[in-house]
């Protein structure tokens, strides 16, 4: 057949080949990639998805730096058991403020989507340093080294690099990072700016150490995922796509 | 050239005609070997979930059973939960095992005996030789144009087919449900929709794969016969024609002797007689499935012209060169690697023995309460909770006792059965999980610190088997 | 360069090329290959045609079949509620105290009762009903400011606690401080005697014993042990909903007689089935207080 | 047979460097890979040292065997393959080719430790932050023009089937990688150096994360490992190739297909169904093309099968390509939404990429080194073939310990998940199954025992290849008279 023949022509120059290849491996990514940007149902229209709290990025930064997402996924599929197990399917509102995303591919451990409420602080800080203190069968590492204290002096300029791609940080936000930060691990007045700033921030310390420490910021992260949304006030066609 | 392979093609044709294989009849130990192999593992497949097992009044009746609803698997007096499926494990282990094992000694025999699309091909063709005739006849009618009989001869041929794989089909269904409650419902039409399909997926593929795709599925699909032959060496017993006696080939002719020549007679018995469609003689190749109908084809073939048997013969590559230079030939069986197969098959077979000959009738999960972690009392006591479930893995109600060690003082509750006490008793159905809330109170002052571990131990009321389990109590010291 | 030439294994030509003595032949493609992958793409095709597929700027196809996901599991959850319906409608039909004894249909209301808890309570209440320090009683231990019994709590959940119910259970602890009933010197003193209390201490000859028996016992009886009847706390154990450490107990008694706090909770059967507030009733007296 | 008639000699040190290399970073790969495994079984073997986690060693494992050894594997066959089948010496000659090798292995060795002490992008394989990222793109350009100029100083007409696939795995690689790494450095904030945000979040990370991730496998373990079989497969065999034919449908079709499968990594995710759709729709499109690389690479060998019996390193080219068809066979089943919800999340996966990596990728690289260390030290043969068998024995029995445990914890897992009680309620919480799982952790760590030791008896092989030891093993007795 003629194809065979013609295909000499790329099999003897390097340029054809390689804008035949390109040509080919570059279909799918746009087919597939630009859309999310311009379809607007992609991401749901819901109320209540804020960016994170200084404290709670920390935390977040922890998370992606100990690798958590290796073990644990941050995404409930639409299936009974995952709902009834973790609670409402996850949402791709829920986390447009994350840079990267941490849904995850393997569940070693369970799903961290909603973990946020669903046990104590002081359950979570025996937890992170040693799982079977609490978990006897658990696998998880001990996380020991939480346990010093949280480097914060980036905070305000990696907000700015958050915001660059696209969270939106407000200036009297980076302005009052270092502050709402350290309200946000030491206060447990839930009428303080930083609670005003960051509506449903878990406020206080975590731990028994009066110093702001990573497991603050952990504790801060977990115990807000999943929980910005009020389901109760979303109506489903708003969400089903 | 042989059969298989297309003609020789300048041509730009897209894809390949296949070429169907039509394997001449034979006789002999081989053939009648795999006669017998068909009609044996036909027969088990078949018959098997027949067979009843009596395991009282609420169990399935049946012997072999993989009772999904019920999540259990049931193999005459080994019953299985869903977390004692490592024993599948250890099966598939044995399995693979057992395949190289099988290889190692002799060759392809899970190929050209045993494997179901072998079986299952030599049924077919059996039933187009019925129906149509031998070698010869069937290829005239795939050349011959299409007449009444022509019609007649491969409407039958498919309908026996297509008969042949509903049996597979169905009797693939009646592992999964009782089979004679399954074939009552196929009957009368009443079965659900997914034993349906099942037999659709499973009879289609037996009259797509047996039918028409054929020693394709071995060439091309089957990854399991490339580990099989990698797996020989130079030990193992594969098909081999003996080249040093065979050749130089010519036909025989009538009062000429074989003094000066090969024994082979190039009567291309053994090409016609391959489900594969290749010439052994052209020395070990990839599609031969090591059945053996090409020995029983020449020696059938020797022993009309009077020579000796077994110029294609079933040995190892060490013999067939032993006797090349004239030396004693002689199996070797017992080699490095096929002990290390053995003990390896036997140290998995022996595990799982093990397993299933000390399986326990009872097994506990325990869940400690993480929220709260633990409750102070009115009276500064520690209390803690857990979930308890007793998994009752034999088909009568038991009585168990259930008490704790290693933290002084320590008092359970089980809630809606016991207020406290030392211990309590638990009431669990025979083939359940009955999951119970446990509460262990503490003093304060038997606590090491935030963490002291405590066992739970169980203990059956009628034969006093006990089942402990290590799990932790916490406390409010840190 | 090599020429097209017979290969004497396959009786394939070559295609007539040679690299570092690899040559390749011209075989033409297995016949089941090509239709094997027509098929996958044939039946690509249909199921673009059924399902959401292909995007454009702005939208997307949905499908003939108009599926989505998330309502596969709208269905999917009713066909749940529907196989939970039968233990429901049995709870339904009889009394609190019946379901207890019934062993599946008390696993049933403590199962589902803690779903209901979750969603309707913990935020309160916390997970398994840890309580919250200072603001939200803890409903795993033995003190209960409203009594433990099964009824106690059925009528707790149902009409809730200083709400606009006229079911709503009442009651205000009289502000001492505030409204000049105690002065400074007697709140210390009956703070001390409390703390003795609750401690098992020894509170003889305390000066604020007599002040705790003219003012408090009519609510928190003697000894303090509470009445449920009025939702006065025990204050002879060392369980305090308004606290934050060990230490600061004697802070809070002086506060609370002073100017006191009071929480409230809702009334439930406002919200939620009666077969619900059964099913958290049974929840509830589970987490270890129930008495 | 051709000879090169180039004025220059090949240039083959570069080619022993990655040799060496591969061999190195394979072993340190598999046993990272076997340590974390014991981890899983054990969790006191992470130490309660910030530094020896799971979650930190994880993406030491995955980018020492993806990148370090089958990076190396591909850059020492391709930089040898494209110099041989094109009868030109290396563009730029030895010396460029070592500065890629070093560029290139000192960045690894960066990466690792930046894993370690915990600087992390936080995307599965693309773990390196932004200015190794970097380091990396210059040195590929590198590999790019090195590999691309030596096939332009070729002196035969036609471009052989295996240097297309290396080209459209460079070319590609380059492509996702600069796609999934666009990020925002903290430092242009004053922040540090080592840590930057994704351009892209949320959903349209999560797209473009898997169609890097999945094109990791399509590409960089596919596409590459295919060149690799298409060179060493028939010289190892003596064979032509089956059907060039077959090499052009199934080239085109697979890179054109595999591009668009990465969304079944987000079945049912909050990613839309349409993306969902596409991605599975085209992963069972890519089923056939994929076979079209096993059926090219066993029926070139099927002229040549009795080598089978005595040729261990035929043993592991006919193996990689079996398992190659099998896990391309069960990867399109995987895909389909059906399968999928209940496979993913679980060790089912885990399974379906080691029985591709370890069966695939690994034995058609050890295939080739077994077949390039006497070539390029100027030995006849390897030190000793029995070794080879032995390697290919116990290595096969690893596999199979590995990912036999990981099907069944898998689906069992994933059964465990979704069971109900009798009462309606969900029958197990999640502890309970990691509580069943611990048996199949200690099985597959055996496993992976067995492939370490497996590939320590081949450093040992290679140790004395290069020495120059032949071992006194009595001659393998030669085929079958027959011809």
């Amino acid at each position: 057949m003629s194809i065979f023949k013609h295909h000499a022509k790329l099999e003897t120059n390097v340029f054809f080949l390689a804008v035949g290849i390109l040509l080919s491996v570059i279909v799918g990514g746009l087919v597939e990639v630009v859309p999310l940007f311009t379809i607007e149902s992609t991401i749901e229209k819901v109320d209540g998805v804020r960016p994170y709290s200084p404290l709670e990025q920390k935390g977040r930064d922890i998370y992606v730096r100990e690798g958590c997402y290796l073990c644990h996924s941050q995404m409930v599929r639409p299936f009974k058991d995952e709902v009834e197990r973790y609670g409402h399917y996850s949402l791709a509102a829920e986390s447009k403020y994350d840079h990267p995303f941490q849904w995850g591919s393997k569940r070693t451990g369970p799903d961290l989507a909603r973990v946020g409420g669903k046990y104590t602080n002081d359950w979570h800080v025996r937890h992170l340093i040693n799982p079977r203190d609490v978990v006897p069968e658990s696998v998880m590492p001990g996380y020991p080294h939480l346990k010093r204290e949280l480097d914060y002096s980036t905070i305000d300029a990696d907000m700015k690099a958050l915001r660059v791609v696209g969270v939106p940080y407000t200036d009297e936000q980076i302005a009052n990072a270092k502050k709402d930060l350290v309200e946000q691990a030491t206060s447990d007045d839930a009428s303080a700016a930083v609670a005003g700033r960051y509506p449903k921030a878990r406020m206080g310390s975590a731990d028994a150490n009066p110093k702001v420490t990573e497991l603050d910021a952990m504790v801060a992260y977990l115990q807000v995922l999943g929980t910005m949304v009020d389901f109760t006030t979303v109506k489903p066609e708003k969400i089903a796509r | 050239m042989t059969q298989a392979a297309p003609k020789p093609t300048k041509s730009n044709g897209l894809y390949a005609e296949t070429v169907t294989i039509h394997p001449r009849k034979v006789k002999g130990t081989f053939r009648s070997a795999k006669w017998w192999l068909m009609v044996v593992l036909l027969a088990v497949y078949h018959l098997a979930p027949l067979i009843r097992w009596d395991r009282g009044p609420d169990a399935p009746s049946q012997a072999i059973l993989a009772d999904m609803a019920g999540r259990r698997g049931y193999f005459f007096f080994i019953e299985i939960w869903p977390q004692e499926v490592y024993y599948v494990t250890g099966l598939l282990l044995f399995a693979a095992i057992a395949l190289f094992f099988m290889s190692a000694l002799a060759g392809r025999v899970w190929c050209g005996f045993l494997c179901w699309q072998t079986v299952y091909t030599d049924l077919f063709v059996l039933v187009e030789r019925l129906v149509v005739g031998d070698r010869n006849a069937r290829v005239k009618l795939d050349r011959d144009p299409w007449t009444i009989e022509k019609l007649w001869k491969k409407g039958a041929v498919h309908t026996l087919w297509l008969l042949i794989s509903l049996t597979c089909g169905i009797g693939f269904t009646l592992y999964f449900d009782d089979a004679f409650v399954t074939l009552r419902d196929l009957f009368t039409l009443q079965a659900g929709i997914g034993t349906w399909s099942a037999i659709a997926i499973v009879g289609g593929s037996c009259y797509l794969l047996a039918g028409f795709a054929r020693e394709q599925v071995c060439l091309y699909m089957c990854p399991y016969s490339r580990f099989q032959s990698a797996m020989f060496d130079e030990h193992s017993l594969i098909i081999s024609y003996e080249g040093w006696r065979g050749e130089p080939r010519g036909p025989a002719r009538k009062g000429q002797g074989f003094e000066g020549r090969g024994h082979c007679i190039d009567c291309k018995m053994c090409v016609q007689a391959c489900p594969t469609g290749i010439d052994i003689r052209e020395g070990l190749q990839m599609a031969c499935i090591g059945c053996g109908l090409c020995i029983d084809a020449c020696n059938t073939m020797m022993d009309r012209v009077g020579l000796p048997r077994n110029l294609i013969r079933y040995d190892s590559n060490a013999n067939l060169l032993a006797r090349e230079k004239g030396e004693a030939a002689k199996t070797k069986l017992v080699r490095p690697r096929t002990m290390i197969y053995t003990a390896i098959l036997t140290a998995v077979g022996a595990v799982m023995v093990f397993a299933l000959s000390t399986r326990h009738t009872v097994d506990v999960n325990v869940l400690h309460e993480r929220s709260p972690l633990f409750v102070q009392l009115s009276d500064g006591s520690i209390r803690n909770g857990y979930t308890y479930k007793v998994l009752n893995m034999v088909r009568r109600d038991r009585t168990f006792q259930l008490s704790t060690n290693g933290i002084a003082g320590a008092t359970v509750q089980v809630v809606g059965e016991t207020d406290g006490g030392t211990q309590a008793l638990l009431q669990v159905p025979g083939d359940d999980v009955t999951a119970f809330r446990l509460y262990v109170t503490a003093p304060e002052a038997s606590l090491q610190n935030s963490k002291t571990s405590l066992t739970l131990v169980l203990t059956d009321m009628a034969d006093g088997h006990v089942v402990r389990s290590e799990t932790l109590f916490a406390g409010p010291g840190r | 360069m090599a020429s097209m030439e017979k290969d004497s294994v396959s009786g394939q030509y070559t295609t007539g090329h040679e690299w570092d003595g690899i040559r390749e032949l011209n075989t033409p493609l297995p016949k089941w290959w090509v239709y094997v992958f027509w098929a996958t793409v044939i039946w690509s095709i249909a199921y673009w045609v059924a399902m959401p597929a292909w995007p454009t700027i702005n939208d997307y196809s949905r499908g003939v079949l108009g599926y989505a996901s998330r309502n596969e599991l709208e269905s999917d959850i009713k066909a749940q509620k529907q196989a939970r319906s039968k233990f429901e409608a049995k709870i339904a039909a009889i009394s609190v105290d019946d379901v207890v004894k019934d062993k599946d249909l008390r696993n049933f209301a403590m199962t589902g009762g803690k779903v209901l808890f979750n969603d309707n309570c913990a935020p309160c209440h916390g997970t398994g009903g840890v309580g919250a320090p200072g603001a939200y009683p803890n409903l795993a231990d033995d003190e209960w400011i409203w009594g433990g019994e099964l009824a106690d709590l059925k009528q707790t959940i149902s009409f809730g606690v200083r709400n606009t119910n006229e079911n709503s259970r009442q009651s205000e602890m009289p502000k001492f401080g505030a409204d000049g009933l105690l002065t400074a010197e007697q709140i210390n003193q009956v703070a001390d005697y409390v703390v003795a209390l609750s401690s098992k201490g020894s509170t003889a000859g305390l000066p604020g014993e007599a002040i705790f028996a003219e003012q408090c016992v009519v609510c928190h009886q003697d000894g303090g042990v509470g009445s449920k009847d009025v939702g006065s706390p025990a204050l002879n154990n060392n369980i305090w909903l308004f606290k934050g450490s060990k230490e600061q107990v004697k802070q809070v008694v002086i506060n609370q007689v002073t100017n006191p706090q009071h929480g409230s909770m809702p009334a439930w059967s406002e919200r939620l089935d009666e077969t619900s507030i059964k099913m958290l009733t049974v929840y509830v007296h589970s987490l270890g207080g129930g008495k | 047979m051709s000879t090169n008639t180039d004025a220059t000699p090949y240039c083959e040190d570069v080619v022993k460097k990655f040799v060496l290399a591969a061999t190195f970073w394979g072993v340190v790969g598999f046993l990272a890979g076997d340590f974390i495994a014991w981890q899983l079984a054990f969790p006191a073997l992470n130490l309660d040292l910030e530094w020896t986690t799971f979650g930190r060693l994880r993406p030491v494992h995955t980018s020492a065997v993806i990148f370090a050894f089958g990076g190396n594997v591909l850059m020492a066959t391709s930089l040898y393959t494209v110099q041989r089948t094109g009868r030109a010496s290396l563009f730029g000659g030895e010396a460029f080719g070592s500065v890629i090798f070093w560029g290139f292995n000192t960045l690894i060795v960066a990466a690792a430790l930046s894993y370690v002490l915990g600087f992390s992008q936080g995307q599965e394989y693309a773990e390196p932050e932004w200015l190794l990222d970097l380091w990396l793109t210059v040195v590929w350009v590198l590999y790019l023009i090195a590999f691309a100029g030596t096939i332009m100083k070729r002196r035969e007409p036609h471009i052989y089937v295996a240097n297309w696939f290396f080209f459209a795995m460079i070319l590609t690689i380059a492509m996702l990688h600069l796609g999934n790494n666009l990020v925002v450095p903290s430092a242009i904030f004053g922040g540090s150096f080592m840590k930057s945000y994704n351009l892209f979040g949320g959903v349209q990370n999560a797209m473009t994360q898997w169609w890097y991730g999945h094109n990791a496998v399509g590409f960089f373990l596919t596409a590459g490992f295919l060149g690799i079989m298409y060179y060493f497969v028939p010289k190892r065999a003596e064979r032509p190739v089956y059907s060039y034919r077959l090499s052009i449908v199934h080239f085109w079709a697979l890179i054109f297909l595999y591009i668009w499968a990465g969304p079944h990594h987000l079945h049912y995710t909050a990613l839309p169904d349409w993306a969902q759709t596409l991605g599975m729709t085209f992963s069972v499109m890519l089923w056939m093309p994929s076979w079209g690389g096993m059926i090219n690479g066993l029926m070139t060998l099927s002229g040549a099968w009795d080598k089978l019996r005595t040729d261990p390193v035929m043993r592991f080219l006919v193996s990689s390509v079996a398992f190659y068809g099998m896990s391309t066979f069960e990867g399109p089943m995987m895909s389909i939404k059906a399968v999928n919800s209940l496979s993913h999340y679980t060790d089912w996966t885990i399974g379906h990429v080691h029985s591709g990596a370890l069966g695939w990728v690994a034995f058609v690289s050890f295939g080739a080194l077994y077949y390039l260390v006497p070539k390029l030290w100027g030995r006849k043969e390897v030190y000793s073939l029995k070794l080879v068998g032995l390697h290919f024995w116990i290595a096969t029995i690893g596999i199979v310990l590995y990912i036999t445990a990981m099907w069944i914890s898998g689906i069992m897992q994933g059964l465990m998940w979704r069971a109900y009680d009798n009462l309606g309620f969900l029958q197990y919480s999640f502890i309970e199954t990691v509580e069943a799982m611990h048996p199949y952790y200690v099985i597959r760590a055996l496993g992976g025992v067995l492939f370490v030791l497996g590939s320590l008896v081949m450093v040992y092989n290679f140790y004395k290849t290069i020495k120059g030891d032949v071992a006194a093993e009595a001659a393998q007795p030669s085929t079958a008279a027959a011809r």
